[in-house]
C-alpha cells in the first residue's frame, strides 16, 4: 500500500471522484490555475479543465450558493472554502438552502454537495484565521459533518463524501496537510458515521477527531508509559455521531476523556458527554473530562498559541484525573 | 408618505404582436392567479393557512408574462411570493392550495409552506425565504445548464430589495463574470415590507445595477404582460443562444400588504397611492388590448371568470378534504434514503 | 408594580436608555417608520428621531459591520435583527469582527454592541424562519449570549446588555411578545450571568430559557398534581452561564431535566449536561435527561410542527423518567 | 499568464504642487515601509514571524499619499496588508515590528500579529483578515462621525478582489443612501492571490461600480504619490464638509508575492510583468520629480536612506529584545474588565 501525505491523499480522492463521474466539479478560490491554496487541487486543472475546475472570485456566500443551486438539478459540487474561518460568510447558504432543501420541498430535490476546506488553527495565524466550527454544523439537521484525521480516513471519507446525495461539511486541517499514512488505492470508501478505534487498551477512552487524534495518540504513548492503556477512538464523522463505538469503548474502560481542538462551551464534546452521562451512566466509574482549546480567541504570539491549544500534556493529566491518580 | 413607488414607465419597444390564443391563456393565468390569492387571504383569515403568506395581487403580468417564455424543461427559483409563478408554471390550484393548507396533497408534501413551494418536474425549484438566497442558486442551475451543454435557461424573480443585498451582488458578478445563461427578474413593487425603494437604495433605476456587471438590461413596464413577455423574450433568447446573462427590471405594484400581517395602507402609503397604481392593473390592461383587438368580449371575459372561480373552488375544497402528512413525515426527507 | 407585555417592557428598556446615554441607537429593518416589524420599537422614531432610529435597506451583514464600527468609536448601537435566522448572513461580523475586537487590539477596542431581535419558532413559519442559535453564540469566547424568558427580565437584561461594554446576542421570541406580567419601572438592571429560580422544588430540577421557561413551569404545575416539586431554573444569561445556580439547585434535588427550544447535538443543554455530570457527579442520583427541539428542520404543516417542538407533556414525562417513575 | 493587472493611467488633472518639505516626508515615509518591509520579509524567513505576512512591497505611494490627506482625529481601517499604513499613519516601526515578532511591546500587545495591527490613539482601528469585512466598519465609524456631529472622515484601504463580496456591495450602498463621510479606497495591484481581476470581476474599471451607488469615484495613478494626494484630498474635502462618500481606484501593483508563503511571480505572472511594473517604482517616482524641482540630490537620498535603515535596525533590535506576553495575557481582553 503506498503512502501518501493527507494533501496527497485528498488529491487522489478528488481525482478518481472527477474521473468516475462527470457531473462531479470541483469550485473555489484559487483550486484551478494556483494549484490550490494549500496543494490539495494540485494538477486537477491540468487534468479536467477550466469547466470542470472552476476558480471564483472572493465570493463565499455566492459561489457556496452557487453549488447548491447546481446540486439542486443533479450536479455533485464539490466546493471549497479557502479556510472555513471565510465559510461564515457563506453559512446561510449551507444551513438555510443546503440542509434544508429535500425537507422544504418534501422529499423532491436533494442537495448532494461537499463543503471542503482547512479548519481549525495552524501557527500563529491569528484570531480570524484558527476557529474550528465542527459543533456548530454538526447542530444542523440535514448535514453531515465530516473530519478525518488520517491520509486513509481522508481519501475513503472523500470518496463516501462525494458519492453521499446528502450536504456535507468537509473540515480537513492546514496541520494535517502534511501527515503521511499508508492510503488504499483505488475504491477505498470509509463509511460515514463509523468511528474508528486507532489504538486498543483498556484503562480510558480517549475520543477525538481530525487533529486531535495525533495529540491524544502522542497522549496513549505516554500513558503506556506509565502503565495505562488508552483507547483511541477516532470520530471521523462529527454527525452522524457513532455513539456505539464510544459506549462500546467506554462499556471496556469505565473512564473517558475526551480531546478537540474547538472551544468547550456546546462544543463536540459537550454531545459526547451527554450521551455517555445517559446511555453509560452506570458504567462511568468517574465524570468525563475534557481537554478543548482555551475559550478565548486565539493570539498572536507563539507562546500564547501554544498554551491556548490541547496537547497531549493536558490529556494525559485528564486521563490520570478520570483514573483517580491525580 | 414616505415616497411612492418608481412611475411605471412605458416599455421602450412598441407593443409586441401576440396571438389571441396567447392572450387568453394569459388573461386566465391572471385571473387565476388573482382569485387565488383573492381566497388564499380568505382562507388565510379563516385559519386555514398558517405562518406568513405572501400574496401576488398587482404583479400578475410579471409572472405570467415572463414564464410564458420559458420551455418546460427551464429551472424557476423564486422569493416567498411565489404562489402566482407556480400557477403560472403550470402547477395546479389544488397543489398550491393543499400546500398552502399543509396538507400530505400539496406540491411540497405539506412540510414547506406558502414560502416554499416546490415541484421538482417542472423545474419549479423553490420559493426561498431569505431575502436573495435564491439569486445564488438561480447562477447555480444555470451553470449547470452551461456545465451540461444543454440550453436550458435558469429565471430567478425577487423584489427590489433584494437588490441591495451581497448574495445579488456576488451572484450576478459571476453570472456574467462566466457567461451564464440567467434571466435576473426583479420585481420593482416600490417596497420591501414598509420600507420605500428611495429608503433603500442609492439609486432609484435598479436597472443600472447591471452595469456594474456588464450585464444587459431593461426596465418594463410589469403591469403589461405584453411588454413583459417581450423583455423576457429577448432576455431569455440571449440566455439560451449566446448563454448571456440579462437584468430585468419590471416595474409593477403590489396592491395588498407585505404580507397577511401587513394593512394594504395607512402606514407607509396611502390609499390614494394604491388606488392609483390599481388604475393600470395588469388583468384591465389586457382585457382592454384584447377587446380593442376583437380577442375577447365581455361576456368572454365573465364566461373565464367564472371557470377560474370554479377552478379555485375545486381547489380550496381538495385541500379542506386532503389529508395532513403522516406522523412519520416529521422525520422524513431530512436526509436522503440510504441507497 | 405596572403589567406589561415583554414587547413593552423591550421598548420601555429601549426609551430609557436611549434617553440616558446619546450614544445609544437603534438600526435595523423596519425598526423606525414601520414602528418594527414586530412593534418592538413602536414609538422610537418619533420621540428620538431618524438620526438615532435609523431603518435599513435588507444587508444584515452591511448593517451588523456598521453597528461594530460605531461600537468601535464609542457609540453603543442596538442592532435589530428582524428575526435571528436572517442573522446567519451577518454572522461574520458578529464572530470574526466584534467578538475577536478586544483581544485582537490587545485591548486597546472595545465593541460596546446588542445585536437583538426574535429567535426560535413560531406558529408554522417554516424551515428557514424556525431557528433557535443560542448555542451557536454561546460557544464564541467574546460575545455575551441572553435570553430571557419574562417581561421583568427583558426589560431588565436589555438595559443592563446596552450599558454592557461587550458584544451581546439578546434573543427575544416572537411567541413571546405578547406575554404579560409585572415589570419594576425606571433603573431595574438585571444582573448578567445570573440565573433565576423561577419556582422552588425539592424534587427534580428544570433547567430551561427564554420559551422553554413557561414550557417547564407547566410541566412543574403538571409535576405538583403528581405530587413531584420540580424547581424552574431559568437560565436568562446562555454565556456566561451560571453554573452555580444550577449546581445548587441539582446539589437538593440530585435530578436534572434540561429543556431547550433548539435543536438537540451541541445544544446549550449539552453544555449544561457536562457542567453537571462533572461538577455534580456525586449529586446526581440518575442521568440528566433533555427535552429539545426534534432533530429536523422545522415543518410547516400545523400537526407536524407540534410535534416537532419541546412542550410541557414530554418535560412532565422526562422528570418522571430521572425520578425512575417511568 | 493569466492576464496583467490593468496599466496605471495618468490622472485626469493636472501634477499637483506640494511642498519640499512634504515631499520630503512622504519619501523618507515610503523609503521606511520599503526598507522595514524588506527586513520583515527577511525576519519572516528566520522564524522570527510566523504566520501570515502580506508584504506592501511596490504599492507605499497609496498608504502614504492617501493618509497625509488625514487628519490625527480622522479614523482608517485596513486589510491585513497594513503595515505600511500603519507606519504612514505614524505608527513606530518599534511598535509595528514587536507586533510582528508578537512581543508584548507590540501595538497589539503581541496577540494581533502582522494582520491585526491596532492603534487606538491614532485612529488605527486595524488590520482584518476576511476580505472585505472592514469596509462596513469603515461605514460604521463614518456613522459615527456624522451621528456625533464632528468633521472626522473614515478611510478604508482594501484590495481590487475585495470589490466582488457582498460586504463591499451592502456597505457602499449604504454609505451613499446615508451620506457618511467615508472614503473607500481600492488599492488595485492587480491580483487577489493568484487570481488576475479579468479572472475576478465582471468588470475591469472597478471605480465604475460606484456607479451603483451614485457615488463619486476616480481612478488613480497608486504610483504617483502627488496624485494620490490629491485625489485624496478632494475626496476627503467631499467628506468633511459635504459628508458624501467616495470610492477612489489607486492603480498599483505589489512586486512579492501575495504573502510571505507565494512567491513572487512564476506561477500566475511573469518576471517580466513584475519588472514593467518596477519601472514606476513609486519611490523613483517621487525621487526624480524631487530631483527635477531641485528639492534633494542623490546624496540627500543617501542620507534619508541610511535614517530609514537605522531606524528599522533598531526596531529590529526592539522587538528582538521585548518580552514575550505574559502567560496571564492568553485570557486578557476576551471581555472588559468589569466597571
Ligand atoms: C435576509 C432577510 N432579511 C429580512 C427578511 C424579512 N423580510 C421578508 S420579505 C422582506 C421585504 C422584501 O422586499 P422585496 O425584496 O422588495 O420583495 P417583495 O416582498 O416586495 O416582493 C423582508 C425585510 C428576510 N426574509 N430575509
Ligand atoms: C472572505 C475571505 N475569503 C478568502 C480569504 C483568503 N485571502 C486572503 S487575502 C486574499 C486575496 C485578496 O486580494 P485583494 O482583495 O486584491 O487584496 P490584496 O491581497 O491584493 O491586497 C484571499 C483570497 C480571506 N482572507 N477572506
Ligand atoms: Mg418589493
Ligand atoms: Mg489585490
Amino acid at each position: 500500500m503506498p503512502t501518501l501525505t493527507y494533501r496527497d491523499a485528498l488529491n487522489e480522492a478528488l481525482l478518481e471522484e472527477m474521473q468516475r463521474d462527470p457531473d462531479v466539479f470541483l469550485m473555489g478560490e484559487e483550486v484551478g490555475e494556483y494549484d490550490g491554496a494549500y496543494k490539495v487541487s494540485r494538477g486537477l486543472l491540468k487534468q479536467f479543465g477550466p469547466k470542470r475546475v472552476v476558480d471564483t472570485p472572493i465570493a463565499e456566500l455566492g459561489f457556496a450558493g452557487i453549488g447548491v443551486g447546481a446540486a439542486m438539478v443533479g450536479l455533485r459540487p464539490v466546493i471549497e472554502m479557502m479556510t472555513w474561518n471565510f465559510a461564515l460568510l457563506a453559512i446561510d447558504q449551507i444551513v438555510n438552502s443546503a440542509a434544508k432543501m429535500r425537507y422544504m420541498s418534501g422529499g423532491q430535490i436533494g442537495c448532494p454537495i461537499v463543503f471542503r476546506g482547512p479548519g481549525g488553527s495552524a501557527l500563529q495565524l491569528g484570531a480570524q484565521h484558527s476557529q474550528a466550527f465542527e459543533s456548530w454544523y454538526a447542530h444542523v439537521p440535514g448535514l453531515k459533518v465530516i473530519a478525518p484525521a488520517t491520509p486513509a480516513d481522508a481519501k475513503g471519507l472523500l470518496k463516501s463524501a462525494i458519492r453521499d446525495d446528502d450536504p456535507v461539511v468537509f473540515i480537513e486541517g492546514e496541520m494535517l496537510y502534511n501527515l503521511k499514512g499508508e492510503v488504499p488505492e483505488g475504491e477505498h470508501l470509509t463509511p460515514i458515521g463509523v468511528a474508528d478505534v486507532k489504538r486498543e487498551g483498556g484503562d480510558v477512552t480517549l475520543v477525538c477527531h481530525s487533529k486531535s487524534v495525533t495529540i491524544a495518540l502522542k497522549a496513549a504513548d505516554q500513558l503506556a508509559e506509565a502503565g495505562i492503556q488508552a483507547e483511541v477512538v477516532d470520530l471521523r464523522t462529527i454527525r452522524p455521531l457513532d455513539t456505539d463505538t464510544v459506549l462500546r469503548s467506554v462499556g471496556k474502560t469505565h473512564r473517558c476523556v475526551v480531546v478537540e481542538e474547538g472551544w468547550p462551551f456546546a462544543g463536540v464534546g459537550a454531545q459526547v458527554v451527554d450521551v455517555l452521562q445517559r446511555d453509560a451512566f452506570d458504567e462511568l466509574d468517574a465524570p468525563v473530562v475534557r481537554v478543548t482549546g482555551a475559550d478565548v480567541p486565539m493570539p498572536y504570539n507563539k507562546a500564547l498559541e501554544k498554551a491556548a491549544k490541547a496537547d497531549p500534556a493536558q490529556v494525559v493529566a485528564a486521563a490520570k484525573r478520570v483514573l483517580y491518580l491525580e | 408618505m414616505a415616497g411612492s413607488a418608481t412611475k411605471p414607465s412605458k416599455a421602450k419597444k412598441a407593443a409586441p404582436a401576440a396571438s389571441a390564443e396567447e392572450c387568453h391563456h394569459w388573461l386566465r393565468q391572471m385571473m387565476l392567479i388573482r382569485h387565488f390569492e383573492e381566497k388564499a387571504g380568505e382562507a388565510y383569515s379563516l385559519g386555514k393557512i398558517g405562518g406568513f403568506c405572501h400574496l401576488y395581487i398587482g404583479q400578475e403580468a410579471v409572472g405570467v408574462g415572463c414564464i410564458a417564455s420559458l420551455r418546460p424543461d427551464d429551472y424557476i427559483t423564486c422569493s416567498y411570493r411565489e404562489h402566482g409563478h407556480a400557477l403560472a408554471r403550470g402547477m395546479s390550484a389544488r397543489s398550491v392550495m393543499a400546500e398552502l393548507f399543509g396538507k400530505a396533497t400539496g406540491c411540497s408534501g405539506g412540510k414547506g409552506g406558502s414560502m416554499h413551494l416546490f415541484d421538482a418536474e417542472r423545474g419549479f425549484l423553490g420559493g426561498h425565504g431569505i431575502v436573495g438566497g435564491h439569486i445564488p442558486l438561480t447562477a447555480g442551475t444555470a451553470f449547470a445548464a452551461k456545465y451540461r451543454g444543454t440550453d436550458q435557461v435558469s429565471a430567478c424573480f425577487f423584489g427590489e430589495a433584494a437588490v441591495n443585498i451581497g448574495a445579488f451582488h456576488e451572484a450576478l458578478n459571476m453570472a456574467s463574470l462566466w457567461k451564464l445563461p440567467a434571466i435576473f427578474v426583479c420585481e420593482n413593487n416600490g417596497y420591501g415590507m414598509g420600507t420605500a425603494l428611495a429608503r433603500a437604495s442609492a439609486i432609484m433605476d435598479i436597472s443600472h445595477r447591471a452595469y456594474s456587471y456588464a450585464m444587459d438590461t431593461e426596465a418594463v413596464d410589469g403591469q403589461d404582460v405584453l411588454a413583459v413577455k417581450a423583455a423576457m423574450d429577448r432576455a431569455v433568447a440571449r440566455a439560451r443562444t449566446d448563454s448571456m446573462p440579462t437584468l430585468l427590471e419590471m416595474r409593477t405594484y403590489r396592491y395588498v400588504g407585505h404580507s397577511m400581517s401587513d394593512a394594504a395602507h395607512g402606514t407607509y402609503r396611502t390609499k390614494e397611492e394604491v388606488e392609483t397604481f390599481r388604475q393600470r392593473d395588469p388583468i384591465k390592461v389586457l382585457a382592454e388590448y384584447m377587446k380593442a383587438g376583437g380577442m375577447i368580449d365581455n361576456a368572454g371575459i365573465a364566461a373565464m371568470d367564472e371557470e377560474v372561480v370554479a377552478e379555485v373552488a375545486d381547489a380550496l375544497q381538495f385541500a379542506e378534504e386532503s389529508p395532513d402528512p403522516p406522523p412519520e413525515a416529521l422525520t422524513r426527507d431530512v436526509y436522503a434514503e440510504p441507497r
